[in-house]
């Protein structure tokens, strides 16, 4: 079995031409396109059932708190969770990481205490803890990296000395690693901490499952993953979140408000302040339908293939002109390519790939720690998913040349 | 769509316009539960009598919407003179008749075969609500909270 | 001038059918319909750029960027901001408030220092600080009611002795009344307290000014003013959130992030973690433009007109038998009517009223302090916008009786 | 859209490929600032030594894209010897050259008159960046470096 050859026409923005080219989306890590299936769902919901959630007894107002509902319940079996309460629906995957610092962390962490991140983390797994570390006095300690761009593991038992949680990206969105997340939760069950993952690039990309994982939170984003903007997730196990004091205020979240305080409402509606949104829960849940009819196995065997191709043409084509960053095998990584070709800057490698077509990311990527790591200030990032192909690889491979001629000193 | 008569059954404003078993008994002796709908402000007040693990006498006040008001009621002439284990029989049996939509992900496990053959009686013409699913929770409102009262006395 | 009589026609959702009767939507309070040109520029953003905003150099990236940022500018215009760096996007009124709360709060109150709200206030108006005074020690102070549903300000200069905040609703929800928020402002700022105002049910309908309001801050929420869900709007003056610490930590909300810490981005982006929900700020862009192609003027009108009509109707037909909360004249309050029908409970008067497609919005409207006040458990609301006409009215005051009838004791 | 010989136009890879007044004066005396481009991760670094109110030399080292490097090399030929007022002057009419989407509310003040009659010659090769409004950021790095340069001298 193989994704369907035709995947491209479900996608509408991909038919666009950019100067007179068919687009080549190579931007997923940044954001998806969207399957009609998903721009549709919202549109049906605008034009036929809007209607605030959980609080009407009418007939339109139910049947969107039912689309919402089946939505979550979606989102709960697409990642193995046990019970749909136990998804919570944020803005986005840096939303539920500021959700788990404030709340788990604003209630468990004080001056002696440790949260264990990584070298590799976006900026949505740092800040918050940096801001969080500046309140309360612990300590933020970083996993380091290997030359080849894993994580350097081999000092694990030392670094969890301390350590409360570990907190670290199962895939990283600069240089393609996959991490040994399940290996990782075990140690730091071991010495009793915790284990937030990253899944903003994992979820969508490679089946997931929390317990095989070994995850206690979860976090990631409806963008990346054929859904609209505007919804993130929060997973969490339901006892953990039940323990967690509410993060926003409001609407919802309360089973009763008196003049000198609140009584919180029950998972997840506890950490669901004010009206959702609606729709893009719906859409969410429109896009892993979508996923999950193309099956997620799939999804992650087409891209070890096209990984695998770009590898190969590239290294083949440019040899030593070409730096790819991250691991070598695409078995241990995700089709995300952050490449240096000669010494074109990536905004200019960018901005010429983008007079042919071809979109990718220049920049820091949210990872600046990571940057200074590399010794670089951004990186040229090629990222893959469900609709591209070897043309589109081909395509990128035939752009650089031009490029380089360009920018030689 | 359902119309209305499959939720507003007669038997079901026949409870609501006359409750029974309306008041409040003393308590102590008796123990008071207070139980809540957040959706759309509902309350009720349960007080009871248990002896010898047997309801003896059981009143309801509070206030509500036709369902909460009427679902109390009935409940109310279905546990008088009912032992413990009759009452959380009977209210896993109304429970399973009302969660026709809990049957996602996570949902407890089905009732077992020795609760089948319980009559539900007058209770049957709540069924219809199941067709209103944000009305469930006013339905089940005075049982849940009759759940939490046994509980709070270990019964 | 007036609002167009096919208003209607430009909204789908309210050309369905409920149970065989045309739908009749008095819910808008909750949320309102959307008209096709907000629904179809969401689509138009998915189907021809859709693209991770702010750090992509590529074509249709700069042009979600600078769609984004036009939506930005135009809600500035239509409240009155000097700048749109003072538009902070967040995912909903309720975020607004905690943002406020948080960051603002966080920085500012301690043990001696009040908050005033009031007995009006929704619940996104109140937890938040209930949850920051848990922390911080501050006391929560309530402005009351008088018995004819408006702020009863006679003890105002009293209960403003240790404030540092004030923050009230420039529109109630549930009484629909109308608070006189410069008043309460200049009272505020002179004992040096700040203003901030709930304009979730007012910035929809009245033209909105936030230097003639005195605001200092102002809340409110895409989804009740023909926007999406999904998007929220903080506006504050510049000084006043440039000196605010940061609230969401994550990506785009940094100028830079060092291992040791983290360097804040400028306005509005410092308060804008991760990414936004980009379709939904375009939405609501949308949105705006289409209530300043109607005018907020004839908006206002509008609702006047239908409000008195409604209230004349209403109290005509059912005199003693029918109670509308909140003040008698409609130039004093917002087109909100919480209706006591004979002892008719207000979810089994939804219930009857959806059966003739009839929506209206039954419970506590997450304003549990003024149910108490008010002496109910829950209100029976129906609320008008820009496509209700007398129709919708005479729908409302026909089903009252039968809804009567059949729980009559 | 336009083409990409409006942005690289072959001055401005001239100076990018052979960047003038490449280097770092010692400072002190020299006085040193740094600048950089959260966007992309571009950085500059500035030393200039300044006698009565002349930029006496300034060198230029960092790195970055060929748009900030080039908008920079320019900078340096074109403020050599140039008096603060001067490099004020030419810095406001090169930002408003840049600024053509920075119209929106809060923007600025347009240029005064007497703004007006200087010459930007070489830079003149920078406008077409304004249609790139991505890369506007990256043109005028270098510049509000040195703004802020001048600002921490308090001249
Ligand atoms: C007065 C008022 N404030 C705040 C809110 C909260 O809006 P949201 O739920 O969109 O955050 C609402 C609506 O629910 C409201 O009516
Ligand atoms: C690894 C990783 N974590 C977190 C995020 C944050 O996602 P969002 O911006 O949707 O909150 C991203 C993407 O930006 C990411 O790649």
């Amino acid at each position: 079995m193989s994704l369907p050859s035709d995947l491209k026409s479900n996608f509408p923005l991909l038919s666009q031409t950019i100067n007179g080219h068919q687009i080549v989306y190579l931007d997923s890590a940044a954001s998806s396109q969207k399957p009609d299936v998903v721009i549709e769902t919202m549109n049906h919901y605008y034009r036929t059932i809007n209607a605030n959630v959980h609080r009407g007894a009418y007939e339109i107002a139910a049947q969107a708190t039912e689309a919402m509902e089946q939505a979550r319940a979606k989102l709960a079996t697409f990642i193995g969770a046990s019970s749909a309460n136990e998804i919570v629906f944020t803005k986005n995957a840096t939303e539920s990481f500021n959700l788990i610092a404030r709340s788990w962390g604003g209630q468990n962490l004080g001056p002696n205490d440790v949260v264990l991140i990584s070298d590799m983390e976006h900026h949505a797994n740092i800040v918050p803890w940096q801001i969080l570390s500046a309140e309360k006095g612990f300590e933020v300690r970083w996993i380091p990296l290997t030359p080849d761009g894993h994580l350097d593991l081999s000092q694990l038992d030392r670094l969890l000395n301390g350590v409360k949680m570990v907190s670290v990206t199962a895939m990283s969105n600069v240089l393609g690693t996959l991490n040994p997340i399940r290996e990782i939760a075990d140690k730091a069950h071991s010495v009793g901490a915790l284990m937030a993952v990253d899944g903003s690039q994992y979820v969508p990309h490679l089946p997931t499952d929390v317990v095989e994982l070994g995850a206690d939170l979860l976090c990631f984003t409806g963008h990346k993953m054929c859904g609209p903007t505007g919804i993130g997730v929060l997973w969490g196990r339901a006892e953990l979140l039940d323990a967690m004091p509410p993060f926003l205020g409001g609407g919802e979240m309360i089973l009763d408000v008196r003049r000198d305080g609140f009584t919180p409402n029950e998972l997840p509606h506890k950490f669901e302040a004010g009206t959702p949104p609606i729709a893009e829960i719906i859409g969410l849940g429109a896009a892993v339908d979508f996923l999950d009819s193309l099956g997620m196995s799939e999804v992650r065997q087409h891209e070890i293939d096209l990984t695998n191709y770009a590898l190969r043409v590239l290294n083949d084509r440019y040899g030593e002109e070409i730096t790819i960053h991250g691991p070598s095998n695409a078995s241990e990584r995700g089709g995300v390519l952050s490449i240096q070709y000669r010494d074109v800057h990536p905004h200019d490698l960018s901005q010429v790939l983008d007079q042919r077509g071809i979109c990718i990311r220049a920049g820091h990527h949210c990872a600046k720690p990571l940057m200074r790591e590399l010794g670089v200030g951004a990186t040229a990032r090629a990222s893959l998913y469900v609709y591209n192909d070897q043309a589109d690889i081909d395509a990128l491979a035939e752009s650089l040349a031009p490029a380089g001629e360009l920018f030689a000193r | 769509m359902s119309g209305l008569e499959d939720l507003y059954k007669e038997i079901i404003l026949d409870h609501y316009r006359s409750p029974r078993h309306r008041g409040e008994l003393d308590s102590p002796p008796a123990h008071k539960t207070e139980g809540f709908n957040p959706l759309c402000g509902d309350e009720v007040l349960l007080t009871f009598a248990l002896e010898d693990d047997i309801i003896q006498e059981l009143l309801i006040s509070g206030q509500g919407c036709s369902i909460s008001q009427a679902s109390a009621s009935m409940m109310s002439a279905a546990v008088q003179g009912k032992s413990v284990e009759e009452v959380r029989k009977l209210t896993r049996q109304f429970k399973a008749m009302m969660s026709i939509h809990e049957e996602s992900i996570g949902a407890e496990d089905p009732p077992s075969e020795d609760d089948k053959p319980f009559e539900l009686g007058d209770l049957e013409a709540l069924k219809g609500v199941v067709k209103f699913p944000v009305r469930i929770k006013c339905a089940t409102l005075s049982w849940n909270t009759l759940l939490t009262g046994l509980d709070e006395l270990e019964v």
